[in-house]
């Protein structure tokens, strides 16, 4: 098996330094990758959208399509994980060695994460509506927002998490998520124009340039309603087998 | 909404579908399966529309999503080939739609409304691809159709999760070359939407380029594996022989298939004639891979005794059939290819369905649960043997067209191999196919000949129509031959062929 | 946040060797949960190379995602199978 | 041999995406440990999202943000070369997401493999099914 | 144009009427007589539709329906000429009154599934019309495989250790030889000439290869093995272990003479008789048969049970047929298609014989029918006048087809194969005759047979009786059939 492997990664890497032979130079502004579609993007994304971050802008606009799948995809992984794993009749009695008892072990723990978690979710915030103009965007600030959620079932545990947030509201939030992403391109092709055209948002009294600034937002609002809940679901999954009783 | 929003909503209504079951379907079982039938019905009725209005104008419709020009935004284009395989694959999933609502139950032990959830995503990402003008969106929908099958097989009878796992690790290697191969074509051209990349790609420099050749050959590499191209087969078989019988009905005919189709989408309508059969200069060899892939895949089907597994070998032996018909380089093999396309998926879907109902019914899977069938099963049964003749290529069934214009393939470019492994493959199946008939018509012969007769045992009317109407298809198709060729396939011929 | 070459690339060649260190490393590592935190380092440094590359919405998102949540994904996971590894 | 080394030199990037995809495409091959392999398929589409990062790499360009972006309309002239290529980072935004959803549903299935068969070396699970 | 006496489509209609008469028996299926009466009101459907078709084919004139084009350029269509109209008329013919056979033999021993009997045969009918009406080489492919899988049924329909084998081997002769060879020899043809129509002419430019055009050619005799041709004939008496109206239907009609026709149509459409004789391909073909003729006989002289013997006999008769195409000769080709006619009403009437004696008295062996033509006299005189249609012995058809054969060996000047036939005729008389004899003269305490002994059911007595008298009919009055033959090969 090991040789065949190493015949086969062989092979692979004599086909791509193969490939190398022919590459543009590196770095080179005016390689063909860099010269025929990616000027438009720099030229004209703040002029048709009003969003200076030109990623967030052909992220969520260009090629929202993708976005929409991405989320999707994260949304996919959710539900696969969660049918995968929980609550199904098991065989053998779990492989993991009992944990000591948590409760009044850790105060340092828990107060350094009463501090920080309020302090991350607002900067995930931050990042979210600060998406036009700086790094970030909704993907960025649901992961944020997961992991602020993670921090809180790892210092204290998973049982007093999810009695604020249970996994019946996490689902809901994750396909709520995508709806608000599909919503608002349904939405537009229901005003009339394409599907994700958010230039037909300007029915509410926005200037078309300003309907995709707002739809871009509406959108990344809907990846980090998802991404967060997915997040927090995938560890909640993983990290307690399934059964949803004790986390790491 | 006018009929040029169509393409969308093949697309759409299953997504939206997908969101609405995993909120709603909870409650109720019914219901999930009600918004599945009414989801499946809909994407259904808007990729016939499309069809009709593709065939109508004989122009392929151009979609802009978010209303931005192609090469800067996303766009979907249908012509006359996605058309078919996009009627083809929300074909297929309402059938199968319609079929599962017994066996999922009796499978599928909770949470119904997550596996018709994973259902609508499946549908969506195939639909998706079919549909997509856009290199990297498709690969985006090629995970999204990936991550849902490996729930959905990972939800299956028994223990399918180690076949799951190498699924999931040879499918991550498939998508993850045709990325590669994409970011090569990126890196020469700049440009990801495919009419774009075939305009560049057409002139000289790029033909000549060793980068855009290795690209080629990363993303053939890599839409092999999805499809389980010999020798790159492996994971296939027992991930869809532990698969779930609607799983299995749903998958086994549609992921293949649509992996051909992409392949034939990239082959001419990224890349071109002159360089897929010029510049790359191995198309024969590819042929003989093909024919090695039908013996082998043939041979391995004779050798099992479970009913699954025999059709999954089938299928890799059939897509030797597909990729060998596509490479040989001339107008009858590609037509073949296409038309076997959709014949492949039909007899497909209508012997897993029969197959699916057995299992349902007797509880084996191996070849002793077909004893007795056709007094037991009738009309079972007899969707079983339509099936079978049409893989065997018996006419008036589409099986035996699509052969026709393969083997003519062969024979106009000399290929004997492809020809002799055609031919060779059609006698396995022959025999494959009468050893059950055989059981199944003369039952148990070994204990007393005529003993008490097994009572008439036949699955529930959800299950039949289905399975009816897919074979009642099989024949349709194979007497409407000259006008799906004419009218379909001989569109999808690219020029300069 | 003009790109200067002459000092950046004995920085990049310095990060991309501790990249495929890493990555040798948690490939090589025998206790499983080791290599998942040698992946999180693989991650973060990942990221920096990106940064340096100015993709700077990628190198955030690798940074919560590959460093954060993948990580503790991993050793979720590792922590509930046995911890040792043949190979 | 002197042509050699600034072509080597040139390339680092992507030499460099290249020696990881191919320690990774080895891992997902080779490792016995289904746990190792789904490390190696991390790291094997990180080395992709390498490759494409580094190709939107501009020299003396800065982060595909516009700098005076807070108008109605950027009205100032915007140079395309001095912003590095976006599309790449879009594409990799996306590809990367798809990595960590792989991730998760394929440590959801090495977790269910561990209870069916008590282990993740696949030696020993091959040996298990075959019992 | 002259105005048509009969509708465009009547060939369609004419296969169709059989197949639409399916769904009307499978729901009579808990009342026999009627289930009986929709396959007796279909058989003479099919027949008049035939039948009223027959004036203006004799009238010189051949008529073509298109039904639908199934591939761009080759179309399913029905071509009505001589030659096939002369099949059609025996088929169906003979359809009503193994029919009439079949109702007897069935209830007398009280079989089961009948329903699915008499399903199959009325496919296997539509079927074998089909052939006889093929317009092109395509068109016919797609009717024999249909006949091979509808008669499978019928093959099998004890449904018993026997059945199976023989019916496995039915199906692995038939399917393999007709994947195997057939349909590559059809797309070669095709993708040579681009014409799959048959024309008297043949398809084939003259300078095709000569070495190509010998492979084509036995991909195509062996590839439609339904004609038995040895070394591909053994499947025939596997396939005995089949009820006998089924035999009867198997040997005279449906299934060996498809094959037969299937030949003859490949060896007179896509060749062309002139092809052939100018490539000296004939003499291999000739060569092929005539082993066949002679070996089928010798090995049914050494054949115990009467049905194995009939059906040596038939493969031995078959290869007649071809032979007689063989011989490329308008004489020989004549005959040939005479012979398929006369062997048709002879043979059938022998199965009907075999059939009737087992009903009455559950005998299989030759050995055990000494004295039997005491007892059943009526059956045993049919016998008679069935093998002497066989041999080639006035007063029967038999005697007609043979002289033509014999006619056209002489015009081709191939005098081996007049030995041959004469060989063969030896044989056919040796291996017949004796049966006669033992049944009629031997001693009383030889005879095998109590005194209650009596002859058959009278729906098993009267189709045997009608078919001897045919051919009987046949050696006074063969023009019709005569007319039609000439035609078959001149009109085209």
């Amino acid at each position: 098996m090991k040789k065949i492997a190493l015949l086969i990664t062989l092979a692979v890497g004599a086909l791509l330094i193969l490939a190398a032979e022919d590459f543009p130079r590196w770095g080179d502004a005016h390689a063909p990758a860099n010269d025929y579609l990616s000027p438009y993007y720099i030229e004209k994304s703040l002029e048709e959208t009003a969003v200076p971050n030109i990623v967030t802008a052909v992220l969520a606009d260009y090629r929202g399509y993708d976005t929409m799948f991405e989320t999707t995809v994260i949304f996919c992984a959710g539900i696969t994980v969660l049918t995968l794993l929980r609550r199904t009749q098991r065989k053998a009695p779990k492989a993991v060695r009992p944990r000591p008892a948590r409760q009044g072990a850790d105060v340092i723990l828990q107060s350094a994460s009463r501090l920080l978690v309020p302090v991350m979710q607002i900067f995930a915030l931050y990042v979210l509506a600060l998406g036009h103009h700086s790094p970030g965007g909704g993907f960025q600030a649901g992961v944020i927002l997961g992991a602020s959620f993670i921090l809180l079932a790892l210092s204290y545990d998973l049982k007093t998490m999810l009695a604020r947030l249970s996994e019946n509201t996490l689902l809901r939030l994750s396909a709520l998520g995508v709806i608000i992403y599909a919503g608002i391109g349904a939405l537009c092709l229901l005003l009339g124009d394409n599907f994700l055209a958010y230039a037909a948002l300007k029915v509410f009294g926005f200037s078309e340039v300003m309907a995709h600034s707002h739809g871009i937002l509406g959108v990344e609002l809907g990846v980090a309603v998802t991404v967060m809940a997915i997040m927090f679901s995938l560890y909640v999954d993983l990290a307690s087998g399934g059964d949803l009783d004790e986390g790491l | 909404m006018t009929a040029a929003q169509f393409p969308i909503l093949i697309l759409i209504i299953p997504l939206l579908a997908a969101f609405a079951i995993s909120l709603f379907g909870g409650r109720r079982d019914k219901l999930a399966y009600g918004l599945l039938l009414a989801a499946m019905s809909g994407s259904f009725y808007a990729a016939l529309q499309t069809l009709l209005l593709v065939l109508e104008t004989n122009i392929p419709i151009h979609y802009r999503l978010g209303g931005w020009a192609p090469p800067y935004g996303i766009e979907l284009v249908i012509d006359h080939l996605n058309a078919m395989v996009l009627c083809l694959v929300s074909g297929c999933a309402l059938l199968t739609a319609i079929y599962s609502l017994p066996t999922v139950r009796a499978e599928i032990p909770d949470r119904i409304h997550h596996y018709y959830t994973l259902y609508c995503l499946l549908v969506t990402g195939l639909a998706g691809m079919v549909a997509t003008g856009d290199a990297f969106n498709l690969y985006v929908l090629l995970e999204i159709s990936a991550l849902s099958s490996y729930a959905m097989l990972a939800r299956g009878r028994g223990n399918a999760y180690y076949a799951t796992f190498k699924y999931i690790i040879m499918g991550t290697i498939g998508a993850c070359f045709y990325l590669l191969g994409v970011g090569y074509l990126y890196i020469k051209t700049g440009t990801l939407n495919m009419a774009d990349l075939f305009r560049l790609l057409a002139e000289e420099e790029m033909q000549q380029s060793i980068t855009i050749r290795i690209g080629f050959i990363l993303i053939m590499i890599g839409i092999w594996i999805k499809m389980a191209f010999f020798p790159l087969h492996g994971w296939l078989p027992n991930a869809y022989t532990r698969a779930s019988t609607t799983t299995s009905c749903l998958i086994a005919p549609l992921m293949t298939k649509v992996s051909v189709y992409i392949m034939l989408r990239l082959m001419f309508s990224v890349f071109s004639v002159e360089f897929v059969y010029g510049v790359i200069p191995w198309h024969e060899q590819i042929v003989w891979l093909a024919s090695l892939a039908i013996v082998a895949g043939s041979i391995s089907a004779l050798a099992q005794r479970n009913l699954k597994k025999m059709l999954t070998y089938i299928i890799v032996a059939e897509v030797g059939y597909m990729v060998g018909g596509a490479w040989l380089a001339n107008e009858s093999g590609l037509a073949g290819t296409v038309y076997h396309i959709l014949s492949d998926a039909l007899m497909t879907l209508a012997l897993f369905m029969a197959v699916g109902a057995i299992i349902h019914k007797t509880g084996k899977s191996s070849f002793a649960a077909m004893e007795g069938i056709f007094r037991k099963m009738p009309v079972t049964s007899a969707v079983f043997v339509l099936g079978g003749f049409a893989i065997i290529g018996i006419p008036p069934t589409c099986g035996f067209f699509s052969k026709w214009y393969l083997i003519r393939g062969g024979i106009e470019t000399g290929q004997w191999l492809f020809v002799g492994a055609l031919l060779f493959s059609s006698l396995i199946n022959a025999i494959i196919f009468f050893r059950l008939i055989e059981r199944a018509y003369f039952g148990d012969l070994s204990g007393h000949g005529h003993g008490p007769l097994p009572e008439r045992d036949e699955a529930p009317a959800v299950m039949l129509v289905p399975m009816v109407v897919t074979a009642a298809a099989l024949v349709i198709i194979g007497l409407y031959t000259s006008e799906i060729i004419g009218r379909i396939v001989l569109w999808t011929i690219p020029a300069g062929l | 946040m003009n790109w200067d070459a002459s000092l950046l690339w004995q920085f990049d060649v310095l990060i991309i060797t501790m990249v495929i260190l890493c990555a040798v490393a948690a490939l090589t590592v025998r206790d499983l949960v080791s290599c998942a935190i040698i992946g999180g380092a693989y991650s973060f440094l990942m990221c920096l190379l990106w940064t340096e590359m100015l993709a700077v919405d990628v190198a955030f998102t690798e940074a919560a995602v590959g460093a954060g949540v993948s990580t503790v994904l991993l050793l979720g996971t590792a922590l509930h199978i046995k911890r040792k590894s043949k190979d | 041999m002197a042509d050699f080394l600034p072509y080597i030199v040139a390339k680092y990037n992507y030499w460099a995406a290249l020696v990881l995809l191919l320690i990774g495409l080895y891992g997902m091959i080779a490792k016995n440990n289904l746990l190792k392999k789904v490390i190696a398929m991390s790291i094997f589409q990180s080395a992709i999202i390498l490759f494409y990062v580094s190709m939107g790499d501009k020299k003396g360009s800065t982060i595909p943000i516009l700098l005076h972006g807070h108008g109605e309309h950027g009205a100032l002239a915007i140079d395309p070369s001095q912003y590095a290529n976006p599309l790449p980072h879009v594409l990799m935004l996306t590809a990367i997401v798809v990595g960590v959803s792989t991730l998760g549903v394929a440590l959801a299935v090495l977790q269910k493999i561990h209870r069916v068969h008590g282990t993740i070396e696949e030696d020993e699970i091959l040996e298990s099914i075959e019992e | 144009m002259e105005q048509l006496p009969f509708l465009p489509a009547t060939p369609a209609l004419a296969i169709l009427v059989s197949l639409l008469a399916v769904p009307c028996i499978y729901l009579s299926d808990q009342r026999p007589n009627l289930r009986e009466g929709w396959t007796f009101a279909a058989a003479f459907a099919k027949f008049f539709l035939i039948l009223s078709m027959a004036e203006w084919i004799l009238a010189g004139n051949t008529h073509t329906y298109e039904l639908c084009r199934i591939l761009p350029g080759v179309s399913l269509s029905f071509t009505v000429d001589g030659f096939g109209m002369l099949f059609a008329l025996v088929a169906s013919s003979l359809w009503i009154v193994t029919t009439i056979y079949s109702i007897g033999y069935m209830r007398g021993l009280n079989e089961h599934a009948q329903t699915r009997f008499f399903i199959c045969f009325a496919v296997a009918l539509s079927a074998t019309i089909g052939v006889a009406f093929a317009g092109n080489l395509l068109t016919l492919y797609i009717f024999y495989e249909i006949l091979s899988l509808s008669t499978y049924p019928l093959v099998t329909h004890h449904q018993d250790e026997e059945a199976r084998s023989g019916g496995r081997k039915y199906l692995t002769y038939l399917l393999s030889t007709s994947i195997g060879l057939a349909l590559p020899a059809m797309l070669i043809t095709y993708t040579l000439t681009g014409s799959l129509e048959f024309t008297s002419m043949g398809v084939f430019p003259a300078d095709t290869a000569k070495p190509l055009l010998t492979i084509l050619l036995l991909m195509f005799m062996f590839g439609f093995a339904k004609a038995g041709l040895m070394p591909l004939h053994s499947w025939l008496p596997g396939a005995m272990v089949a009820p006998t109206p089924v035999s009867a239907l198997l040997h005279a009609v449906a299934v060996v003479k498809v094959g037969v026709f299937s030949i003859v149509r490949v060896l007179t459409g896509i060749f062309g008789i002139d092809l052939l004789a100018a490539t000296s391909l004939n003499t291999l073909i000739c060569v092929i048969a005539a082993f066949s003729v002679l070996v089928s006989s010798l090995i049914a002289l050494s054949q115990d049970n009467l049905k194995r013997r009939l059906a040596f006999s038939t493969i031995g008769q078959l290869s007649y047929i071809i032979l007689g195409a063989g011989l490329a000769s308008r004489l020989g080709v004549q005959g040939s298609m005479l012979h398929i006619a006369m062997h048709a009403f002879g043979k059938i009437t022998l199965f009907f014989c075999a059939g009737a004696i087992f009903v009455a008295t559950g005998k299989k062996y030759i050995s055990e029918m000494v004295g039997i033509g005491r007892r059943m006299p009526v059956t045993m005189f049919a016998f008679f006048v069935g093998s002497l249609s066989v041999i080639g012995l006035p007063p029967a058809g038999g005697l007609i087809s043979k002289w033509f054969l014999v006619l056209g060996a002489m015009e081709a000047e191939m005098f081996w194969v007049l030995m041959v036939y004469l060989a063969s005729s030896f044989l056919n008389a040796a291996y017949f005759l004796p049966i006669v004899y033992r049944a009629f003269f031997c001693s009383e305490e030889e005879a095998q047979f109590e005194r209650k002994v009596a002859e058959a059911p009278l729906w098993c007595v009267v189709p045997l009786v009608l078919t001897a008298a045919v051919s009987v009919l046949f050696f006074f009055h063969p023009q019709p059939f005569f007319d039609l033959a000439v035609m078959a090969v001149q009109g085209r």
